[in-house]
C-alpha cells in the first residue's frame, strides 16, 4: 500500500509550481485580473506546451494520458498559484467525456486537438449538478436551443460540450452558428463565467456510451474534484501568505506571530487545511481506480474541501489586517478563487445531499 | 419591563411622524454617503438641525437645537427615519466624532469655529489615524509633526481615511515628542485638506471599491493653534473621540432586514425544481442566524436603557462589535451561498462614480465589507483583548523580557 | 420603554441568589448529587417558603401572581446555583395550565394548595413537544391510560398534569390508583426524570379553555422559557467559574488568564452568552404581554441559548483542564444541567423548526 | 497511489487471517480494560507474542518476536484484528511507552528485568507524570525524591495515573535536583507499585467512572539503579516516551464506525413519526461530519506511508491530536442529541467492578470522556502551540519580563 504520489506525479507539480512562480509573478497576476477578462491566452499556451492541456488525453492521441489525480495534482498546483486559466473544463472533463462518450471517429478527431490545446472545450451542464443559474437547453436531433448560466472555463474556449440531464453530450462550435457566449464580469476575475446561449445551433451529439448518465455522472466528479483541489491549493497560499505575513508584521513592539491569537489561528487553518490533501487524492484516485468509492469521495471532496476553505479564506485574510482587505497584496485574488469553487457544480450542501442519496441513507 | 414609551416619548415619535410625512418630499434619497453633501442635501440637514432631529444636543451658542442629552429621544428619531426609509441627516465622522471631543475638550475659539459648519454639513471631516505600521496598535502613529515657528510642519502617511478624497478637514493624530514613550508622544491637530502638500489616493480593497483613501503629507503646514489640547495629550484626545466612535450603537434592525431579505432570497431560488426555504438544511441556517439576531435586538434595547438610566452596561457594552461583526459576516455568507453560481456575476461600481451595484454584487460586496468590519475598528482579536481584560478582568499580557 | 426588570424582580434575584448561596454551598450539593435521586426536599420546602412555589399563582389564590418574566429570573438563579429542586413544572408550568384551562371550582381547590408547596405538579406532555421518548397515552372519559417517558420534576411531586396533543389536560395522583411513577437515573443528577405509567389511572380533567390547544402551547412556551433560563444561569456560573480559576491557576510561571488563548475563550463565551440574558428576558416578557411574538420568541430563546449553552460548557470546561474533567470541583453539575436543558421539550432543531412555521416560512 | 498491499503484506494478511479463523474462541472478549489481565488474557498473549502478533519487533533475547520495524505490518495486523473484532493483545502504556523507552535509553540490566514480563502482560505499568500543580506544563513536576544511601526517597503526588490501582510498577518523572533550572532537574524512576508509602486513591471524572486515580507518596523508597539514564536526564527520557505515546496513532475507522452507528440511530430513531434520517436539517449535520472522518482516514493512510517510507510527516503528525479529539466529541455530540430526552437515562458503571452501560449511557459517556480527551494528553490549546510553533515555524511566546 502506497497512499503516496508517485515520483512522476513529483514532477509534474514540481515543474507546474516552478513555472508558475517564474511566470505568474503577483503583478502579473494583478495586472491580468485588473484587466476584467482575467484568462491569460499565454500562459493558457505555455502551459498547453507543457503538456497540461493534453494531461488526459490518451497517448495513443497524442497527450499523457494520465488520470484524474494527476489532474488534480496540476490543479492544486494551479490554484495555489491563483493561475487566470482554464483547466477543469478544457483539460479534465472534456477529454474525459469525448472519452467515455464520444464515437472512436469522434475521439480521433478531436482528442490530438485538444492535447495541443488548440481545440479548447468548455463543458456545460444542463441541470443535474445543483449549480443555481439557468440550465435550460433541449437537443433536437442534432441542433441545440437553449441556455447555460455561469460556465466556467469557456472565455477563450473554442468549443462547448454540453451535457444533459440524460448523460447525452453534444459539441457546438462557439464561433458556429446559432451559438453566443458572453463572458460575464465574475466575482473571481481570473476565471470569469459565461452565459452560453443556443438557437438551434448545429451540434454533434456524443452517444457511444453504454451508460450516458454514468459517464455524465464521472465527468461531472472529475470537474468536483478538480475544484476541490483548485481550493486546496488557494487555501493553502492564503495559509502560507498569512504565516510569512504574521512572521514580518510588528504590532506592540513584537511580530504578530509571537501572539498566541495569531499563532492558533494559523494552527487551526493548517489543521483542517493539511487533511483536505489526501482526501483530494483519495477521490482523485477513486475516479481513476476505485469505481464503487469514487462518486462518494467526490461529493464529500468537493463539499469538505469547500467548507475547509471558507475558514481558511476568513482567517487568513484576518491575519493579514488591514492589508488583506485592500488589492495592495493579491490576497483577495484567492479569497475570491475559493469562493467560485464553492459555487460552482453544486454547494457543499448539494454534494452532501448526492452522497448520502449514493449511501442509500435517502432516497434521491 | 415596559416596551411602550412614555407620553414624552409617544409625543416626540408622532411629532416625527408628522415632520416626516410633511418633508419627506424634501429628503435626498442618499446622504453624505461617500461624496461630498450637495445643495439639497444641506437644506435638508438645516431643516433636521432647526428641527432638532440632527445635533440636537449640541447647545444652540454653536448652531445645535440645544436639547438634553436622551438616548431614548435619540433612538426614536433613528427608529422613525429608519422606518420611513428617510434621510436621517448626514452621518459623518465629523459630527459623530469631532464635535462631541471639541465639546469636551476643545478650546471655546476651536468650538466656535468648526462646530456651527460642521453640523450643517459645510464642512466635512475625515479621520487621520490609522498608518500603515499603526494598526491595531494605533499609538503606534510615526507621522511626524514639528514646530517650526508657529506651525507644525507634518510628513508621514495615513492609510484607511475613508472621505480624505472629499473632505475639507482632517483631525490628524501624529508624534510631535518622538523622545517621549509612545503612548506620551502624540498630538491632536485639526487641518485643512486644501493645505500644500497633501496628496489623497484611492485604496482599493477586496469589494472592488474604493472605500478608503491614503492620504501622504509632505512639508505640510498647520497652524499651531490648531492643536487639541496640549503637545503630547494627542493619545487621551484620540481616546475621547474613539469613545464617541464606539456609542454609536450597531442596528439590529438592519440585521433583522437582511434576516428577512435573505428568507425572500430563498423563497426566489430553486435548485431542481425545489425552492431553498422548502429545504430543511437550508431553512434551518436562516432560521439559526434570525435567533442570533434576535439576541443581539433584544440586547440593544437592553443597553439603550441602561444608557437612558445613566448605567454603565460594562461588559454588554464591549461585546457589541465583535457580535455584530461575526454575526453579519456569516449573514451574508448565507446570502452568497443562496445565489450560488448565479450569483458570481459580479459587477462593483466605484464609490467615487457612484452607480447601483445589481442585488448579487451587493450581497458580495457586503460580504467582503463584512469580513473589513470584523477587521477594522479593532479587530475581533483586539475586541477579545478587551473584553477579557476590562470585561472579566483577566490580567494583561506580560511585556516581554528585553532580549 | 424600559427594556430592564424591575426592582422588585431584582429583589427576587437577589433574595433568591442570597439564599442559595447561604444555604446551597457545593459540598451540600455534591452530596445531594451523590445519592443519585438528586432533589433536596429541605430546599424544596424552604423555597416554597420563599415564595417559588407560588411565584406564578394568582394572588386570588394564595400565590404572588407574578409572570413568566419573574418566574425567568428565578429560573437563572437556580440555573446559576445548580439548584436541585423541582422549578418548571410544579412552579410555572403547572399553575399556568390550572389557571389558564381547569374550571373556577378546580383552580380554587388546587392553586392554593400549589402556591404553599404542598400540591407538587410535574407537567407531561404526550406529544406535541418534539421531545424523544415514549409519550403514548389515551384519555377515556375520567381515566388515563399509557406511559411518557422523560418527565421533568415528577421525583417528589404529588400530581401529574398530563397535556395531550390536541391540548386537553389531566390531572392523576402519582399516589392514586393505577398510576406509577418511577424515577430514572439521570444525566443530571439534581433533576431527575421520571417515566410515569399509567392504568386506567382516575383524572381530573381540565377544560375550561375556550382555545386547549392555544392554551396547551403557552404552557409548552413557558416550560422552553425556563429551560432557557435555567441554561443560561448554569453557563453562567460555569463561565463565572472558569475566569475565577483561571486567575488563579498557574502553569508555565504565569496565571494562566494571562494567556491570550484563555483570554479569547473566556471573551468568546462572555460574547455569545450575555446576549442570551435580553432575549431569555424578552420571550418571557412576550408570554406575559406579547401574545403575538411569544411563541417564535420562546422557541428562538429555547434553541439559541441551548447552542450557545452547548459552547460554554464546553470551553468553559477546557479552562478547567483536568480539574474540569473531575468531579472534585462539581463542574460537571452544571455540564450536565445545561445537557438536560437541551433535550427538554425539543431539540434546537425542532424549536427552529416551530418558529419557522409560525412565522409562515413553511408549511407546519 | 496504490492501495492494494505488495505480495509479502499480502501473505502477511493471508496468515493473520488465518490466525485468526483459527484461535478466535480463544481470544478473551476484552484484553487490558481497567483490570489486571486475568489466565485467559495472558495465555492470548503469550500466544500472540509467538506467532508475532504482538510485540513484533521486540528482540527475541528480551522476549518478543524479533521481527524488522515496519509500520504497514503492524497497520495490517492491527486491522485484521479490529476488522474481526477479536482481541489485538494488551495495550498498555508499559508496552506501547516504557518498553520501546527502555530499548532506547535504558542499560542491559533494565531490559532484561522488565521487558519480558512487560510484554507478555505479566507486569502492568502505570506513568507516573502529571500532577495538580503540573499539567499542560510538566516540567513543573514537585514531587521530590531525594537521595538516601542507595536508595531514592519519594515523596509528592500524581494525579491522572489511569491503571495505577492494579499496576505492579510505575515510570515516575520527578525531581532530583531543585536548585537546578525545572527542566534540568527531573529522574525517571521505575518502581514497584508495592513499596510502602504508597497510597492510591480513585479520581471520579465527570463521566461517573474512575477510570484514573491520584497516587500519594509518602517517603516511598526506591533503589537507586532503578533510575533510567542519570539525575537530571528526566525530562529527555519523558519526551522519549511521549515521543512513542504520540506515534500511536487515532485510528480513523473507529470514528467512521461511529459515523455507522448514528446514522444507524437516525434510521431508528423518530420526532412525530419521522424519521431524524429523513429529516435534512439532522441528515446533513452526519454527512458533513462524515466528510471530516473522511478527511482524517485517508490523512492517516498518507501518514502511514510516510512513516514507511521514512519520511517525517512534520505538521501531518501534529495536528492529528487536535483533529481527532475535536472532531470525536463533535461526534458524540450527535449521538447524545439523535437520544434527546430518551438518551438522559445515564446509568453509568464503574470501570474498577465492570458491567456494562446502556446505549444511551454508553454515548454520553463518550461524549464526556471525548471532553476528557481534548483536555489531556496535552489539551487543544498546547497542540495549537506545537503546531504553530513546530509545524508553521512561528515563534515561541516571549518570556514574560521579571516585574
Amino acid at each position: 500500500m502506497e497512499f503516496a504520489l508517485t515520483d512522476e506525479q513529483r514532477m509534474l507539480d514540481e515543474s507546474l509550481r516552478g513555472y508558475l512562480a517564474r511566470e505568474l509573478p503577483l503583478e502579473t497576476l494583478k495586472a491580468l485580473a485588473r484587466e476584467g477578462q482575467g484568462v491569460s491566452e499565454k500562459h493558457w499556451r505555455e502551459l498547453a506546451e507543457l503538456g497540461v492541456a493534453g494531461l488526459m488525453v490518451p497517448a495513443e492521441h497524442g497527450g499523457a494520458g494520465l488520470g484524474v489525480l494527476d489532474a488534480a495534482v496540476a490543479a492544486e498546483a494551479l490554484g495555489y498559484a491563483g493561475a487566470p486559466v482554464a483547466f477543469a473544463g478544457p483539460a479534465v472533463m472534456a477529454p474525459l467525456a469525448v472519452s467515455l462518450m464520444a464515437s472512436a471517429a469522434q475521439q480521433a478527431e478531436w482528442l490530438p486537438r485538444m492535447a495541443a490545446g488548440e481545440m479548447r472545450v468548455a463543458v456545460a451542464f444542463a441541470g443535474g449538478t445543483g449549480q443555481t443559474g439557468r440550465a435550460d437547453v433541449t437537443l433536437d436531433g442534432t441542433t441545440l436551443s437553449g441556455a447555460i448560466d455561469g460556465v466556467l472555463d469557456a472565455a477563450g474556449a473554442t468549443h462547448v460540450l454540453t451535457i444533459l440531464p440524460d448523460g447525452r453530450a453534444a459539441l457546438a462550435e462557439v464561433r458556429g452558428s446559432g451559438v453566443t457566449g458572453e463572458v460575464k464580469p465574475t466575482l473571481d476575475r481570473t476565471r470569469p463565467l459565461s452565459q452560453v446561449t443556443f438557437d438551434k445551433a448545429p451540434v454533434a451529439v456524443l452517444d457511444a456510451s453504454n451508460d450516458a448518465a454514468a459517464a455524465a455522472r464521472r465527468v461531472r466528479d472529475a470537474g468536483r474534484v478538480m475544484l476541490a483541489a483548485d481550493t486546496l491549493g488557494a487555501a493553502q497560499a492564503m495559509l502560507d501568505k498569512a504565516v510569512a505575513y504574521a512572521k514580518e508584521r510588528v504590532q506592540f513592539g513584537r511580530v504578530i506571530a509571537s501572539f498566541q491569537a495569531i499563532k492558533h489561528m494559523s494552527a487551526e487553518m493548517a489543521t483542517e487545511l493539511e487533511p483536505c490533501r489526501a482526501m483530494v487524492w483519495y477521490a482523485a484516485h477513486a475516479a481513476d481506480a476505485i469505481p464503487e468509492d469514487a462518486h462518494v469521495a467526490a461529493c464529500h471532496a468537493k463539499a469538505h474541501v469547500a467548507e475547509v476553505g471558507r475558514f481558511v479564506q476568513t482567517k487568513a485574510t484576518e491575519v493579514h489586517g488591514g492589508m488583506g482587505f485592500t488589492e495592495l497584496m493579491g490576497l483577495e485574488l484567492w479569497y475570491k478563487r475559493i469562493s467560485l469553487d464553492r459555487h460552482m457544480l453544486g454547494s457543499p450542501e448539494r454534494c452532501r445531499h448526492e452522497a448520502a442519496v449514493a449511501q442509500g441513507w435517502v432516497a434521491g | 419591563m415596559d416596551l411602550s414609551y412614555s407620553d414624552r416619548y409617544r409625543a416626540l415619535q408622532a411629532e416625527v411622524r408628522a415632520f416626516i410625512a410633511t418633508h419627506r418630499d424634501r429628503s435626498p434619497s442618499a446622504v453624505g454617503v461617500r461624496r461630498k453633501p450637495d445643495a439639497a442635501i444641506l437644506a435638508w440637514q438645516q431643516l433636521l438641525v432647526e428641527k432638532g432631529y440632527a445635533a440636537r444636543t449640541i447647545p444652540t451658542r454653536y448652531g445645535g437645537y440645544g436639547g438634553e442629552p436622551d438616548v431614548m429621544e435619540a433612538a426614536i428619531i433613528a427608529e422613525e427615519f429608519s422606518k420611513a426609509g428617510v434621510a436621517a441627516g448626514i452621518a459623518s465622522q465629523g459630527i459623530s466624532m469631532l464635535v462631541p471631543t471639541l465639546l469636551e475638550v476643545g478650546t471655546e475659539a476651536q468650538r466656535e469655529r468648526w462646530i456651527r459648519p460642521t453640523i450643517r454639513g459645510e464642512v466635512i471631516w475625515c479621520q487621520g489615524y490609522s498608518e500603515p505600521g499603526a494598526g491595531s496598535d494605533l499609538a503606534n502613529v510615526q507621522t511626524r509633526a514639528v514646530l517650526d515657528g508657529d506651525h507644525f510642519v507634518v510628513n508621514g502617511q495615513k492609510i484607511w481615511t475613508s472621505s480624505a478624497h472629499y473632505a475639507d478637514w482632517m483631525f490628524l493624530l501624529c508624534r510631535t515628542e518622538p523622545e517621549k514613550p509612545k503612548h506620551h508622544g502624540l498630538s491632536y491637530l485639526l487641518l485643512s485638506m486644501k493645505t500644500p502638500g497633501i496628496e489623497v489616493r484611492p485604496l482599493k480593497t477586496m469589494t472592488g471599491k474604493s472605500t478608503f483613501n491614503e492620504v501622504f503629507f509632505t512639508d505640510v503646514r498647520v497652524p499651531a493653534d490648531q492643536i487639541v489640547m496640549g503637545r503630547g495629550d494627542g493619545w487621551t484626545v484620540a481616546n475621547i473621540t474613539l469613545k464617541y466612535e464606539r456609542m454609536m450603537l450597531g442596528d439590529a434592525n438592519k440585521f433583522m432586514h437582511r434576516v428577512h431579505r435573505i428568507r425572500e432570497l430563498m423563497e426566489g431560488t430553486t435548485i431542481d425544481g425545489e425552492r431553498l426555504i422548502d429545504k430543511p438544511e437550508w431553512r434551518d441556517r436562516l432560521v439559526r442566524l434570525q435567533g442570533e439576531v434576535m439576541a443581539s435586538k433584544y440586547h440593544q434595547m437592553r443597553l439603550l436603557t441602561q444608557q437612558a438610566q445613566g448605567v454603565d452596561p460594562g461588559l454588554g457594552r464591549m461585546i457589541v462589535k465583535l457580535y455584530g461583526t461575526e454575526m453579519g459576516y456569516r449573514l451574508s455568507a448565507l446570502a452568497v451561498d443562496v445565489y450560488g453560481a448565479a450569483g458570481l456575476v459580479f459587477d462593483p461600481h466605484d464609490d467615487m462614480t457612484g452607480g447601483a451595484d445589481d442585488a448579487a454584487t451587493s450581497w458580495h460586496v457586503d460580504h467582503m465589507y463584512d469580513l473589513g468590519l470584523i477587521i477594522g475598528g479593532g479587530s475581533s482579536q483586539i475586541q477579545k483583548n478587551i473584553i477579557s481584560e476590562r470585561g472579566l478582568g483577566m490580567p494583561r499580557e506580560p511585556k516581554p523580557a528585553a532580549r
